[in-house]
């Protein structure tokens, strides 16, 4: 990136880095759960050493094949998925995959869905500080498998109750994962502040749905889907906002972001950090690209800091 | 690979009516066949997703490489639009390819082992390595199999085999004749190797389906001292790949079969495209058709998954 | 439309009639509120007499002059409005324009939006049957005006009040709007139906919000609005299946619908009639493509009457 | 109108960096100075909205309309890429243009009626009207002020007034030489009319904002025996036409000013272009851009709603 020679605020280094429940990370951009797979897989395109950290897919105690295909389906703007949560499960995640990550150049973050409370507990026992693992992501609100996480995330008593399970069982921080499928987002923000999270990252995928005309069913064998990517941008910036307003907790902002500048939304909405998810399936570059624009838009606009954005657009 | 490639040629091939058309990239990197690319048709939002495309030929001295594709909704129709000259954001060459017959029996060697890390059959490996490498110097044939457009990424097999001195031998079932010539009969004529191709409904070639044929040949053999099938590689419709798998393996012919399914992110990150496949100690487990695939072994794909 | 002479079914004429509430439309493709004026915007564009009806501008019982500008932010396959219900008012709306409505060769429904029970009630017994007017739309659901509808549509309890009000001072079927805002919909459905509606009309718009990164302030004066147009489809194809399912009542499907494949869409998954709100912006002749690719539809499938293709993805 | 347009031309406007084009279309209903078309720039969903351009040239007899554009956004980006020959989805010509001065009094009395419908306030109207009529047989003048890309418009108008043999007078104020050169200053030339030209950084013209310049002229008005100014119309940033309405109004000269606002529809139907005005007798009501305006009679205007 050319450097403009004008002036000396041009020259000046802008700190990217931010702290979020007391992890650093280098940068605020992070790549979210299951659309990065174990890490690994972009790294070809994207190195690792560039990011702020990465989310890996989540992982269930017990491993699972997930949906049926087609688990797919475009819409304007957005990605409908029904994965079903596949994934190798607790056991196979701590003995294959972990080491592994235990390597990498930067922050990771794991991503765990439960059926029970208890079944969250049990991986927040298992995964420790001394795990390599930078914090614990609690997704409360997948919303594709059957008696799934997605109640967590849609009642804010148990919403709460899941945090705070997860808190006691683990030294790591620990990060709720909110669902936008909920009338007031307010208040399972609050519910999990109360539960004692470190964190909220949001949103996680809205529901919906697409039909075959010509087939006249489902295109998802699981009928229903997540839908993500820009299309869902508005609801996601609105919902960092409420909750920026509500709960003094970091938020890593997610939605529909493809580019530095949507990425910049969410920052003055509120958040902290970002996180990229189906916008890498169009661009693997886009994290380094996210990072240089965020980069040179504090510079454009004097701001030394990435975290001098957080919630500028609310007045804070 | 992530490359802006520069698009060459993007044409109609035969009849309009077809729909199918010709792209040409320079600009990839080595490819091998049975790989495909992931494209991003448009730089804008619409379509969100890249789509992944089949290579059908490779010409590695001038780093060009052809896809065939029929236009079948919105991200191809798009990809209609972009000129000779333009650039395309590739993804690729992503996937495992198809197994040329000495490659096939590392393959089977090594899969063998991989599923089975504990279990001592390395003899029945070594025994099936030797079959394929004893029937390679007996001259044997490796035989395609294609279904509708599934002849495209078989082509650029067919090149490679032929390159190797490894005989080809192409089934192809279309619905009718201006399908296959708008396909690319020509350039399997060019190659100059047998041809049995069907139709649907008898414009050309033999009427009924590619299987039927395939059935024919297989049957003749049995009783001929016609050169033995090394290797069937196939692509086309589920049913059609399946029906070939049924036939060939109880006859010990390996098979590779070539699938389809709708992707993300095209590089093994988001799990859209599993594929559920039978480990050799008969357990259920989950592939990637991005990663592990396009191509999978005929044994182990998991039909009514 | 060219027809195809190939063989007898082929020339069949397809019944594009449907009835909901006791009332017959002559095509199930309707105009949504708030998109398509007063009613005559459009005429030069769009023949009145060639839609199966017209939703017109949603009325409050005082006039109101709405929020400030900029109201409108586009989104990716989306817009945001933030109208907060400009409108001339009741006693307006009853002198000025209902006598113009009653000329239109169209069913026409009227939109009413309040901020009590008692502002709902008041506005029904004012419009009644022999108002010329096709049936009420009950706004419980728009985003847009504080302290406004929004809360009737996501509460039950007020959501079946005010039905219940309206129902009891008006002749007019009524059909409820219902705001995708909520955690489940079936919930709101079955509230609606307790108290009385005759029909379902959903979706309206998904609360959101953009941000202007250069000037660091919401793009919308009034912050938040409602997202429509193709981004929200999945989610109100998936509202529509999951309402269809639960109450047996007609419902009129909205939400993204740009082309006549979206509109089968939502007939697919159980809508008996669909309604166009943004699609008009960018086409205002969507309506009658709608009608002419329905009709087209329904004679390749073989089907006599478009009441056939109600649901049929859900295997009804 | 719903027209699919033939675009004639589609090109870059002087310098390049200046990020202005000209469009030229084929195929557009009879069009009004002041009018717009709201422009379906891309055949997909992306971007959504269509996007409203003034109508800056109007050829009758060729049925050509030219309208003038900035490159600014995504809509803007897109339209770039429409080749001559392509078709562009049109509505419109929408909304109310500009009145001439002769026009302008006839409006000035119809909206005083429909303003104040009870109130006997014949003898005001008439005489207002009476005054304007007066003004144009005494040789007075239309002058036109415009900020930046807001000349646009107002070249439709020049022209019009210029082919009634009303006399005109541009004040245009520009960033800089190159932006004026750039956003059509020959065409002006061409027109054989006085320019009162300002540049914010002195390349071109008067060093300042236009209207400095307007007040100089205005105040030679004052106290010489220069002809009379009939109207003023004006397009440009918000706070530059306030100005001129609070110079012109006192003075008991006309003005007209051409509001920008987010379109959705464009037709009046969806409220999305709400402007606040007042009625003579001071209440406040929305009008609507699309619909009643773009062009707004100076006192109506409420600057700060
Ligand atoms: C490994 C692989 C290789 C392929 N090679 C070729 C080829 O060489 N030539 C060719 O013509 N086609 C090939 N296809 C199929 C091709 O990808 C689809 O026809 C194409 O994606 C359709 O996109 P669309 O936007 O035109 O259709 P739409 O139906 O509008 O697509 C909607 C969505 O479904 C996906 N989709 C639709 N059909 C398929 C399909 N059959 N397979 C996977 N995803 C699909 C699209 O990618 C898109 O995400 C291949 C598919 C795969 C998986
Ligand atoms: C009546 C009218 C006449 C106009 N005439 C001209 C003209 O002749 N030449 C010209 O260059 N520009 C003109 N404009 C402004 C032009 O419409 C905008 O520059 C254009 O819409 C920007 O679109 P975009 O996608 O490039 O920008 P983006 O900023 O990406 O647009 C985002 C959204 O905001 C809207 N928008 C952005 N800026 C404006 C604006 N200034 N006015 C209204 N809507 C805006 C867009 O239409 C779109 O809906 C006119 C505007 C109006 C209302
Ligand atoms: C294919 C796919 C798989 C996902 N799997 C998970 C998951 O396992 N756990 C989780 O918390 N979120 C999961 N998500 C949600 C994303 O992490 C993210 O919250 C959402 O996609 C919105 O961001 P985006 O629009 O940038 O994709 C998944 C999303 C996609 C598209
Ligand atoms: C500009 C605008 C104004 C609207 N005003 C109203 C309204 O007054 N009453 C109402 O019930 N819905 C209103 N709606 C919601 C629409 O009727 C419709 O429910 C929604 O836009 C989804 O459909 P669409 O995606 O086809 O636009 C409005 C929508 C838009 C875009
Ligand atoms: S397409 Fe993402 S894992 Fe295969
Ligand atoms: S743009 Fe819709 S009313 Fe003006």
């Amino acid at each position: 990136m050319p450097r403009r020679e004008t002036s000396a605020s041009v020259e000046a280094a802008i700190d990217l880095t931010v702290q979020m429940a007391g992890v650093e990370f280098r940068n605020p951009v992070i790549t979210a759960s299951g659309t990065y797979g174990f890490g690994s897989e972009y790294a070809p395109y994207c190195p690792l050493e560039a990011l702020g950290g990465i989310t890996v897919k989540g992982i269930t105690p017990q491993p699972r094949l997930g949906n049926p295909v087609p688990r797919l389906a475009e819409t304007p703007a957005g990605l409908l998925n029904a994965i079903g949560l596949e994934n190798p499960g607790l056991e196979e995640f701590v003995k294959v995959v972990l080491p592994s990550l235990r390597e990498f150049p930067t922050q990771v973050i794991a991503n765990i869905s439960g059926f029970s409370v208890e079944d969250y507990a049990l991986m927040a026992r298992t995964l420790q500080r001394d795990s390599g693992l930078a914090a614990l992501e609690v997704n409360i609100s997948c919303p594709n498998v059957k008696h799934g996480g997605m109640h967590f995330g849609t009642d804010p008593k148990s919403a709460e109750a899941v945090i705070r399970a997860v808190k006691q069982e683990t030294d790591l921080p620990v990060i709720a994962k909110l669902s936008p499928n909920v009338t007031d987002i307010r208040e399972m923000a609050r519910a999990v502040a109360r539960g004692g999270a470190d964190a909220i990252s949001l949103i996680n995928t809205l529901l919906g749905m697409s039909i075959d005309i010509e087939k006249k069913k489902p295109v998802l064998a699981n009928t229903f889907g997540g839908l993500s990517g820009p299309a869902v941008r508005p609801v996601a910036v609105r919902m960092v906002w409420e909750v920026a307003e509500t709960v003094d907790l970091p938020i890593i902002g997610m939605g529909g972001i493809s580019s530095w500048q949507d990425a910049v939304e969410f920052l003055l909405a509120g958040a902290s950090a970002v996180s990229l998810g189906t916008g890498n399936f169009q661009n693997p570059r886009l994290p380094l690209e996210v990072v240089a624009g965020i980069e040179a838009y504090c510079r454009r606009h004097g701001f030394s800091s990435v975290r001098e954005l957080t919630g500028l657009a609310r007045g804070v | 690979m992530l490359s802006m490639a520069t698009v060459l040629a993007n044409e109609t091939m035969g009849a309009p009516e077809e729909g199918l058309r010709r792209l040409v990239l320079w600009g990839i990197g080595a490819a091998r066949p049975g790989q495909f690319l992931h494209i991003q048709v448009s730089a804008h939002l619409e379509p969100l997703l890249r789509r992944p495309l089949s290579i059908a030929r490779i010409d590695q001295e001038r780093a060009e490489v052809t896809l065939f594709y029929r236009v079948q909704g919105r991200g191809t129709q798009v990809l209609v639009g972009v000129q000779p000259g333009e650039h395309l954001s590739v993804l690729g060459p992503l996937g495992q390819g198809f197994s040329l017959p000495a490659q096939l029996s590392q393959r089977l060697q090594l899969s063998h082992q991989s599923d089975r890390p504990n279990a001592g059959h390395q003899g029945h490996t070594n025994q099936q390595g030797e079959v394929s490498q004893a029937s390679v110097q007996a001259g044997g044939e490796l035989w395609l199999v294609a279904g509708g457009i599934g002849v495209f990424p078989l082509l650029a097999l067919a090149q490679e085999a032929i390159g190797q001195g490894i005989p080809v031998r192409l089934f192809w079932g279309g619905t009718h004749k201006q399908f296959l010539e708008s396909a690319g009969l020509s350039y399997w004529e060019a190659l100059g190797i047998p041809l049995h191709l069907t139709t649907l409904d008898g414009s050309f070639g033999r009427q009924g389906m590619v299987t039927d044929e395939l059935d024919t040949q297989l049957s003749l053999r049995s009783f001929s001292s016609l050169p033995p099938v090394l290797e069937v590689a196939t692509c086309g419709p589920r049913g059609m790949m399946r029906a070939v798998v049924e036939r060939c393996l109880p006859q010990d012919i390996p098979v590779e079969v070539s699938l389809e399914e709708r992707m993300g992110c095209g590089v093994g990150a988001c799990l859209g495209c599993s594929v559920t496949v039978r480990s050799d100690n008969k357990s259920l487990r989950n592939k990637k058709v991005c990663q592990d695939g396009p191509v999978f072994r005929g044994e182990e794909v998991v039909w009514d998954a």
